[in-house]
């Protein structure tokens, strides 16, 4: 059925009882030409385009929870693609240009809000680096502009910008085409539109084991549902990669790390765009429902527990107010955790594997929800293909044994 | 918070004061073997990691407290520490890790 | 000449007070246990083998901060002296001697409220039982690394570098103003 | 206006009448009354509208569970507090409450045109809307939905309260005081160790407060309490803490409180603290949280007037408020019995009781008799009536297809209890399904935890006292006269002849989620229960579902056609209750937020009107403007003097290491790409410090003090983290070296004298070191003294000058600044900051690690393959300066630019590309990273990093910029003095 204002009205006068199942449950079948582990946003949306864009219908998203249940359900849902280096921009300016529009195209509100990502400067040391990030997006056609404080206030009057606080604003970054989406509802509009096409959506599928046949390629995945057989498998499981990976014999660069969120008690409009800032580690914006949607760094350890320390949410906390001092007497309705998985030089990795019919798409770390769509249709290329398109090309395991970095974090220490 | 065990102090310490220092029982090769390694082997001494999920064998620093780096068996699903053992010891055996767990 | 990071002291109260500690010499030391023996004869004086503890004298105290690591601080009028003990030391044993005496800066803090005014910012247990008189650690108070030492019941010396000087004493103005 | 207190509370004072004020209307209280209970004792149950449909709401608990009288507090500008439960809300004189999300008022507000609408907005509905035309959601449909966001007023002015935080330790931390929290107290007061009894309550006692009849050892319950009470507060290992909150439960018994301290008080003592955060480490925690009461999901359940059983029976008891005045029950649990024959016997007219069940206990049915109750048993509500609260509703019995009206002014209610598991489950406690109570209770502990009482599902006050004490293996054994506690049943659908569709059964009332919600979600394919939550909201308001989860649960379980432990619950997550942010930041904030490190002379800066940038944790000087100089005019002159004459900066903040042991030079040729084995002492030279990946880690000047001894500089934002790197390396790799580090940063003040009178200025103030170019050449390190300072002085220069770098004892870097400046005098001596110490060393191709490089930059890349051994067998990076893509690849590498028109200043950052009209994205070669006007030079310098750069010297390039397009040369990146001969006189 599809999804518009007349539909729901038409449904609200029969009772909402006509409204089909969104995504169906199925039990697998014994063979899939794709199989994808991880039902995240990334994993749905990867199946999603294989189907609608590769002609590749008979697909399964695995998953070992719920949907959507992983980071893609946990995670501040910052979008932005101001990135620094030329492959780093082309690849999450491609994911903004889907999103723009991504609600039609899936006939599902994810509720894109290009209301801007202003990225503030406290140091002279960040003014440089991000003007640096303003030019080398004009050259790459990204929209960044600089903002002074004055400018950075205007736009966001919250902001306290006088010159007595420990981190003066010194001016910002800001992207207008920038925004957030509803997390959840990217999941589920992948999923809905997926399984539309013919894709099975198989949740508490945990993949126990990846098979491979006797020339080392993939031949199928063990499961909580039994054996699946498939030759082509795409990875798409966020912070537990390495697990999975380790089921067909790899072993990644990576280190799952947790980062925390949370949430205030909703409150009326006051806050109308994302910010971020690197100096004091910490992003803020406000949610269509009127809660403030706060972040901050990882915690320092490795964790797969979903749960993070105190500390960091009191340190959190505490540059938020320093930045707002008038949400001082706010108060916190609920934090969590999230698994991410973080590469050296904090660039993701998609494309193939050393195993063959094995796909990847990991190494998010902490800002991956921004390039949902692009990961999700540059792992579909791939797996169609065989070959990476050359937006992910750059993202291959092999530039850790050469040395061709795509080190967004050196260049710049900027998180998200 | 982690209420982390130092060998060297022998006390539980609370988390702030200490650095978390990445996998443990990675050996850097010497600059001779370094020679006749591969860039491939090289990346993966530089950059592949376990990364488990349970057992994790990982080194701290005790940097707000005696200054000593050590290391510690995790497990990472639960954050609990099963034994931390001094700098230079051998990877404890499962035997071991199982006897640390009562 | 000598001008320290902080001067101010916090108002005298029975519950709190918070002095700056004037000039110290203070050196870190560094050896192997091996030497310690030989090390307590040149200096004249006990060097304690164990982490967290202090041998204490009128003018000397020696701390053991690390397995191999000793902090010693002594009253200004012994320089000559030390001077002397220091190039026995070094010419005699393999070790590590750095004078670090203008790097840090000392708090005296003491009164009815000292333990509870310190864990505002200190996660250690202050405890009798988990931190005697006569102990020493280094340790936390927020984000900056202190070396705390307890020698009173209701008496404790804080050393940190001197750039936290300030922190450190604008934080324990705030707690008694806050409380008071 | 009607007064509804029946009797003395057992928290009320009488004697001290409270005037307060809602909605801008004055009533009065008592001492000891929270916002609810005397709005109920004024005979007012509307206190607030619903988020979505706005729909009259009145006040559902007693507790921190109330998800509807949501109200905002106001104590003036930067004190207004939005979405405070009334229910926890203690009233003071001159207290001001305001309900929220109404406009134009509480009676009469326009939103609740959503409610007339309502079946438009579904769950899910927003994904399914808003989406044609697609020009419309930026414009017009997302402002709409986002205005109509959120409840409380947002915060406008910055809060003027200050917060407080502390760490705490115990032996024994007991979470909650009821029978069971007091019972464990008591006997935990026996033992040796430290006992922390919390309760969030303004009052120790828990549900004590609210009981009557009771007798506890042949007391009854008050006078039990206050004995009990009397014997913690004389124990002297006891601390009891009442209006404090456990808010979660962390790793290893880390147990955060906040403790809210002066919310209650008319008047708050200048300067103290509102709220404290507790941070504790307890060896042992005892959980003893007891339970929350469910409601029933039924048509109209959610209108004021209608409220849990155990809410009215604790406003009888604790505070002396009947609700109302004709009062009936709908249950489906004994609990309810019990209020309703307290109420009766409180002369409150109770007609009703309609009980779900088919059986009762016949005690109850006896008991209800005798007080002339009618009981309905195997009924249900099918209709409740009202505009803004409850006058009638309608029974109905479904076995005889029975239906009947009664009136009433308040309808309480019970749908059995639920343990309060949340800390439990903050500590990863598991939870098990028990089917007698229809509730999860505590399973397996992860830490030192225990459950006890209500809150592991034992209830009533003999079975919580009893298990309380028993926790400490004490033999006593309470004993208690009470009524039983009963049992209930659970239903996940309350029979009702109405279609579901015309039904309107809230589950979750503040997020207006109905029983059609979950169903729909379920019906969509949302079957988990995480899904189901998430697309209906059920449970993520400010009360966290603490009354819909288990019913929430109840009816996806139905629906989904699997049992409850199936479907299990969704994660508790802290805080237990919404805290404060500043509970949070405690006293770290403004000056205590993050250390300001400043240098021993920044005093002297300040006074001298220096403008300061931050440097890491640092603030460094960044220029001394003269006579409103702005920045780029005070840079000249400090450069132009400086060159010309003398200048005199502040490098204290560099970072120091002191490295010494038989072994240092050993482990400085391991750590360093440059070799350090030929360096005599007295001598200094640059250092570069590569990463293992073999890009540029850090740099500095390192002298050669004496063999076994090393000073060793870094910048100053990576002196920590190479101590790390270094100390990481010695420990962990290099551990068969005698040496050891110490971090010296703090130890010297270091004065930088740069320029042609540099050593003029020194000559009188040193005695023992022979200052001449010959017997103290460049890169030279020297011990003596200067005005008698002890002093360790490096010949060293970052500016091309004659330069001294003078490192004096931090304590004495004031002093000697200061005579340094009277000496200067002569010779025109200028305090130059950061930012004409870069611009002198971009005039010589210095780099600045971070600047110049950023990571990706090999010593090679930076035209600093000098500064790389070739003979050392291992040093760190080595490995990886040979990996294909450092060897073979097109790198970037730092070059010099001048622009064509040599008063243009490119702009740091701006990239470079060859071809400027080629279309986007250009193929960009690299970038600006240095880039300043030389006064001294009278044209504009830059460095930059570009592609092939040292093949391309004498190449146009171009940097596009929004204007125009500016042309530069590719040029050798040194531009003042390229021999060095200023340098070296
Ligand atoms: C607190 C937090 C804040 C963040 N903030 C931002 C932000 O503001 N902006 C931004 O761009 N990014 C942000 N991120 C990162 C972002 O959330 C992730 O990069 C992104 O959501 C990853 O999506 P995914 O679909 O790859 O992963 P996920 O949504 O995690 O999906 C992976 C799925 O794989 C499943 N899975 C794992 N193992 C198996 C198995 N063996 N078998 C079957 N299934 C398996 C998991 O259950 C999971 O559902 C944040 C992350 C967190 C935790
Ligand atoms: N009618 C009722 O009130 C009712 C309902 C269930 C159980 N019971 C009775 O309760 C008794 C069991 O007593 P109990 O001691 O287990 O529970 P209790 O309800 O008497 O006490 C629990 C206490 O914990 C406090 N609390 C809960 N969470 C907290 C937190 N996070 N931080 C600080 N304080 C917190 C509450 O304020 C409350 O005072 C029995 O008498 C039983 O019959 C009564
Ligand atoms: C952007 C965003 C907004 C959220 N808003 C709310 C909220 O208003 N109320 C709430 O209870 N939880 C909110 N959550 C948190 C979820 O309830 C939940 O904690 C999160 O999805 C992680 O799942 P878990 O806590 O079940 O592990 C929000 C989460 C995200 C990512
Ligand atoms: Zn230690």
């Amino acid at each position: 059925m599809k999804f518009s204002a007349i539909s729901l009205f038409a449904n609200a006068l029969s009772g909402h009882k006509k409204w089909p199942s969104q995504f169906p449950n199925k039990d697998p079948k014994k063979e899939y030409d794709v199989i994808i582990i991880g039902g995240g946003a990334h994993g749905l949306g990867a199946a999603y385009y294989l189907a609608s864009k590769y002609g590749i219908t008979n697909v399964a998203v695995l998953e070992k929870g719920w949907i959507g249940g992983g980071n893609t359900g946990r995670n501040t849902t910052i979008i932005r693609s101001n990135y620094l280096f030329d492959e780093s921009a082309a690849l999450y300016d491609h994911a903004v240009d889907l999103w723009d529009g991504l609600s039609q195209e899936l006939n599902y509100n994810v509720m894109f809000s290009k209301r801007g990502v202003l990225m503030l400067a406290h140091n002279v040391h960040d003014v440089q680096s991000f003007k640096r990030h303003v030019y080398s997006n004009r050259l790459n056609d990204v929209d960044n502009q600089w903002l002074n404080p004055e400018e950075c206030k205007e736009f966001c009057p919250p902001l306290d910008i006088s010159s007595s606080r420990r981190y003066p604003v010194m001016g910002g970054a800001l992207q207008m085409r920038a925004g957030t989406a509803r997390h959840d509802s990217v999941a589920w509009g992948y999923a809905r539109a997926a399984s539309k096409l013919g894709v099975d959506i198989i949740q508490n599928c945990e993949v126990t084991g990846i098979r491979r046949d006797s020339l080392g390629n993939v031949a199928g995945v063990e499961t909580a549902k039994g054996y699946l057989k498939s030759k082509k498998i795409g990875v798409s499981a966020a912070g537990n990669t390495s697990v999975v990976m380790e089921m067909a014999g790899l072993r990644f660069p990576l280190e799952s790390y947790p980062l925390q969120a949370l949430v205030s008690e909703p409150i009326k409009p006051v806050f109308p765009c994302v910010v971020m800032s690197n100096a004091v580690h910490a992003y803020i914006s406000q949610s269509d429902k009127g809660e403030l949607v706060i972040g901050a760094g990882t915690d320092q350890y490795t964790s797969y527990s979903q749960r993070g320390a105190l500390h960091l949410q009191e340190h959190n906390l505490m540059s938020i107010c320093e930045i707002f001092p008038i949400f001082k007497r706010m108060r916190m309705l609920r934090s969590w955790g999230g698994v991410v998985d973080v590469t050296p030089d904090r660039s993701p990795i998609v494309g193939k594997t050393p195993v063959g019919g094995l796909y990847v798409n990991c190494g998010w770390g902490t800002g991956g929800f921004k390039a949902t769509p692009g990961a999700a249709n540059m792992l579909a290329y791939t797996i169609k293909h065989n070959e990476p398109h050359k937006i992910n090309a750059p993202f291959n395991l092999d530039r850790f044994i050469g040395g061709r970095l795509i080190d967004e974090a050196a260049a710049a220490a900027v998180a998200h | 918070m982690l209420l982390i065990h130092c060998p060297y102090c022998n006390k539980k310490r609370p988390e702030v004061e200490f650095a978390y220092a990445g996998e443990a029982h990675i050996e850097r090769p010497n600059g001779i073997n370094q020679l006749t390694m591969t860039d491939e082997e090289w990346s993966n001494f530089m950059f592949i990691r376990n990364n488990i999920r349970g057992e994790h064998a990982e080194r701290w620093w005790h940097n707000s407290g005696c200054n000593m780096f050590f290391n510690a068996i995790r497990n990472t699903q639960t954050d609990k520490f099963i034994m931390t053992y001094k700098m230079g010891e051998n990877l404890p055996t499962e035997k071991q890790i199982k006897a640390a767990k009562k | 000449m000598f001008e320290q990071a902080v001067n101010i002291s916090l108002k005298k109260s029975d519950s709190f007070e918070c002095k700056v500690i004037g000039e110290q010499l203070r050196y870190s030391i560094r050896m192997k246990q091996d030497f310690v023996e030989k090390a307590e004869k040149i200096c004249g004086f006990n060097i304690p083998r164990n982490i967290g503890e202090v041998e204490s004298y009128d003018k000397i105290l020696c701390m053991c901060l690390g397995p191999d690591e000793w902090i010693l601080i002594v009253q200004p009028k012994l320089k000559l002296q030390f001077d002397k003990i220091i190039a026995r030391l070094n010419n005699s044993i393999t070790i590590s001697i750095t004078n670090i005496s203008d790097r840090n800066i000392g708090f005296k803090l003491k009164g009815k409220k000292v333990q509870k005014y310190i864990n505002s910012g200190c996660p250690l247990d202050l405890a009798l039982e988990s931190f005697p008189i006569g102990k020493a650690s280094r340790t936390v108070f927020e984000s900056v690394p202190i070396l705390l030492f307890r020698d009173g019941k209701l008496s404790f010396r804080v050393e940190c570098w001197r750039s936290f000087g300030p922190y450190i004493s604008d934080f324990f103005k705030r707690i008694a103003d806050t409380n008071d | 206006m009607k007064n509804f207190r029946s009797k003395k509370g057992s928290v009320i004072n009488e004697e001290e009448t409270i005037k307060f004020s809602f909605d801008g209307n004055e009533f009065s209280g008592f001492k000891g009354d929270t916002l609810s209970s005397a709005l109920l004792a004024n005979g007012i149950h509307l206190v607030g509208r619903s988020f979505k449909y706005h729909r009259p709401r009145g006040i559902l608990s007693a507790g921190s569970e109330e998800p509807n009288a949501i109200i905002t507090f106001d104590r003036g500008e930067g004190k207004i507090t939005p979405n405070v439960r009334a229910t926890t809300l203690e009233i003071f004189n001159r207290l001001q409450s305001f309900s929220q999300n109404s406009y134009p008022n509480l009676k009469f507000d326009i939103g609740a045109f959503n409610n007339v609408f309502s079946i438009f907005f579904p769950a899910g509905f927003y994904n399914k809307t808003f989406m044609w035309p697609k020009s419309f959601w930026d414009k017009v449909y997302e402002p709409f939905i986002r205005n109509l966001a959120g409840l409380g007023p947002a915060p406008l002015s910055e809060d003027t309260d200050n917060y407080a935080s502390c760490y705490g330790h115990c032996e024994t931390l007991i979470i909650g005081s009821g029978p069971a929290g007091i019972a464990a107290a008591l006997a935990a007061s026996q033992t040796e160790g430290r006992v922390i009894l919390v309760d969030e309550q303004s009052e120790i006692g828990g549900s004590l407060l609210s009981s009557s009849n009771k007798k506890i050892d042949n007391l009854s319950s008050e006078q039990w309490l206050s004995k009990a009470l009397n014997t913690l507060k004389k124990s002297n290992n006891v601390k009891l803490m009442t209006r404090t909150t456990a808010i979660g439960y962390w790793h290893d018994n880390f147990v955060a409180l906040s403790e809210r301290l002066t919310d209650h008080l008319s008047q708050v003592p200048e300067g103290s603290a509102r709220e404290q955060l507790h941070r504790i480490r307890a060896r042992r925690v005892i959980l003893a949280q007891g339970a929350i009461e469910r409601p029933l999901v039924f048509n109209g359940n959610d209108r004021p007037g209608i409220m849990l059983s155990n809410a009215a029976q604790t406003y009888l008891n604790k505070y002396g408020v009947r609700v109302g005045d004709n009062i009936s029950v709908f249950t489906s649990h004994d609990s309810a019995y019990e209020t309703a024959f307290e109420m009766c016997d409180a002369k409150v007219n109770v007609s009703v009781i309609i009980d779900l069940r088919k059986e009762v206990n016949a005690d109850l049915l006896a008991e209800a008799n005798s007080r002339g109750i009618e009981v309905h048993l195997n009924s249900s509500i099918s209709r409740t009536y009202g505009k803004l609260r409850i006058n009638a509703f309608e029974v109905y019995s479904p076995i005889q297809n029975k239906k009947f009206i009664v009136k009433c002014d308040a309808l309480i209610m019970s749908g059995g209890w639920t343990p309060s598991l949340h800390l439990w489950s903050h500590s990863k406690g598991s939870i098990k399904w028990d089917k007698s109570i229809s509730a999860y209770i505590p399973d397996k502990a992860n830490e030192n935890v225990c459950c006890i009482g209500a809150c592991n599902g034992n209830f009533g006050i003999e079975k919580a006292l009893n298990e309380g004490n028993s926790v400490f293996n004490n033999n006593k054994k309470y004993v208690v006269q009470e009524q039983s506690f009963g049992s209930g049943v659970v239903l996940n659908t309350i029979p009702n002849y109405l279609k579901k569709e015309k039904q309107k059964a809230f589950v979750d009332f503040q997020n207006d989620v109905t029983e059609k919600d979950i169903s729909l979600a379920v019906q969509e394919g949302f079957k988990s229960i995480e899904h189901v939550k998430r697309y209906t909201t059920n449970g993520m308001a400010t009360d966290q579902g603490k009354t819909s989860n288990l019913n929430a649960l109840e009816i996806a379980s139905r629906e989904v056609g699997r049992s409850i432990e199936k479907v299990g619950l969704t994660t508790f997550r802290p805080p237990y209750t919404p805290t404060t942010f500043g509970t949070f930041v405690g006293y770290r904030d403004k000056e205590l937020f993050d250390p300001v490190r400043k240098t021993p002379i920044d005093d002297w800066a300040v006074t001298n009107s220096a403008v300061f940038e931050p440097v890491g944790l640092w603030r460094r000087a960044r220029f001394f403007p003269k006579n409103k100089e702005n920045m780029d005019q005070a840079v000249a002159r400090e450069c132009k003097s400086t060159r010309d004459s003398l200048g005199i900066f502040d490098a204290s903040t560099l970072g120091k290491i002191e490295i010494v042991g038989p072994d240092a030079t050993k482990f400085m040729n391991l750590m360093y790409s440059t070799s350090w084995t030929s360096l005599k002492v007295g001598n200094c030279r640059y250092g570069l410090m590569l990463g293992e990946d073999g890009y540029i880690y850090d740099d500095g000047v390192v002298a050669r003090i004496a063999d076994d001894r090393y000073h060793v500089t870094t910048t100053t934002g990576g002196a920590p983290r190479v101590f790390r790197h270094m100390e990481d390396y010695l420990q962990t790799e290099f551990n068969d070296l005698d040496v050891w580090l110490t971090s010296t940063t703090e130890q010297w003040a270091v004065i930088a004298l740069n320029g042609p009178h540099a050593r003029d200025i020194l000559e009188p103030l040193i005695k023992d070191i022979d200052l001449s170019a010959d017997s103290f050449p460049h890169m030279s390190i020297r011990e003596g003294n200067i005005c008698g300072i002890p002093t360790r002085l490096f010949r060293v220069s970052f500016t091309g000058e004659l330069g001294f770098e003078i490192n004096v004892p931090s304590n004495y870097g004031l002093a000697l600044w200061k005579i340094l400046m009277t000496e200067g005098a002569k010779y025109r001596i200028t305090p130059y900051g950061t930012e004409t110490m870069h611009v002198l060393r971009a005039e010589k191709g210095y780099i600045i690690v971070g600047q110049d490089t950023d990571g990706t930059v090999t010593p090679f890349d930076a035209g600093l393959g000098w500064a790389v051994a070739k003979k050392k067998k291992d040093f760190v990076g080595m490995r990886s300066l040979k990996r294909k893509d450092l060897v073979n690849g097109v790198r970037k590498q730092l070059v010099g630019l001048l622009t064509e028109d040599p008063l243009t200043v490119l702009a740091e950052g701006s990239q470079i590309v060859i071809n400027p009209k080629q279309p986007k994205p250009m193929k960009m070669l690299g970038h600006v990273t240095s880039s300043y006007w030389s006064e001294c030079l009278g044209k504009s310098i830059a460095m930059a990093v570009i592609e092939d750069g040292f093949n391309l010297m004498g190449t146009d390039i171009y940097i596009p910029m929004p204007e125009d397009t500016i042309k530069a040369k590719v040029c050798k990146p040194i531009f003042y003095d390229p021999e060095g001969k200023r340098i070296h006189v």
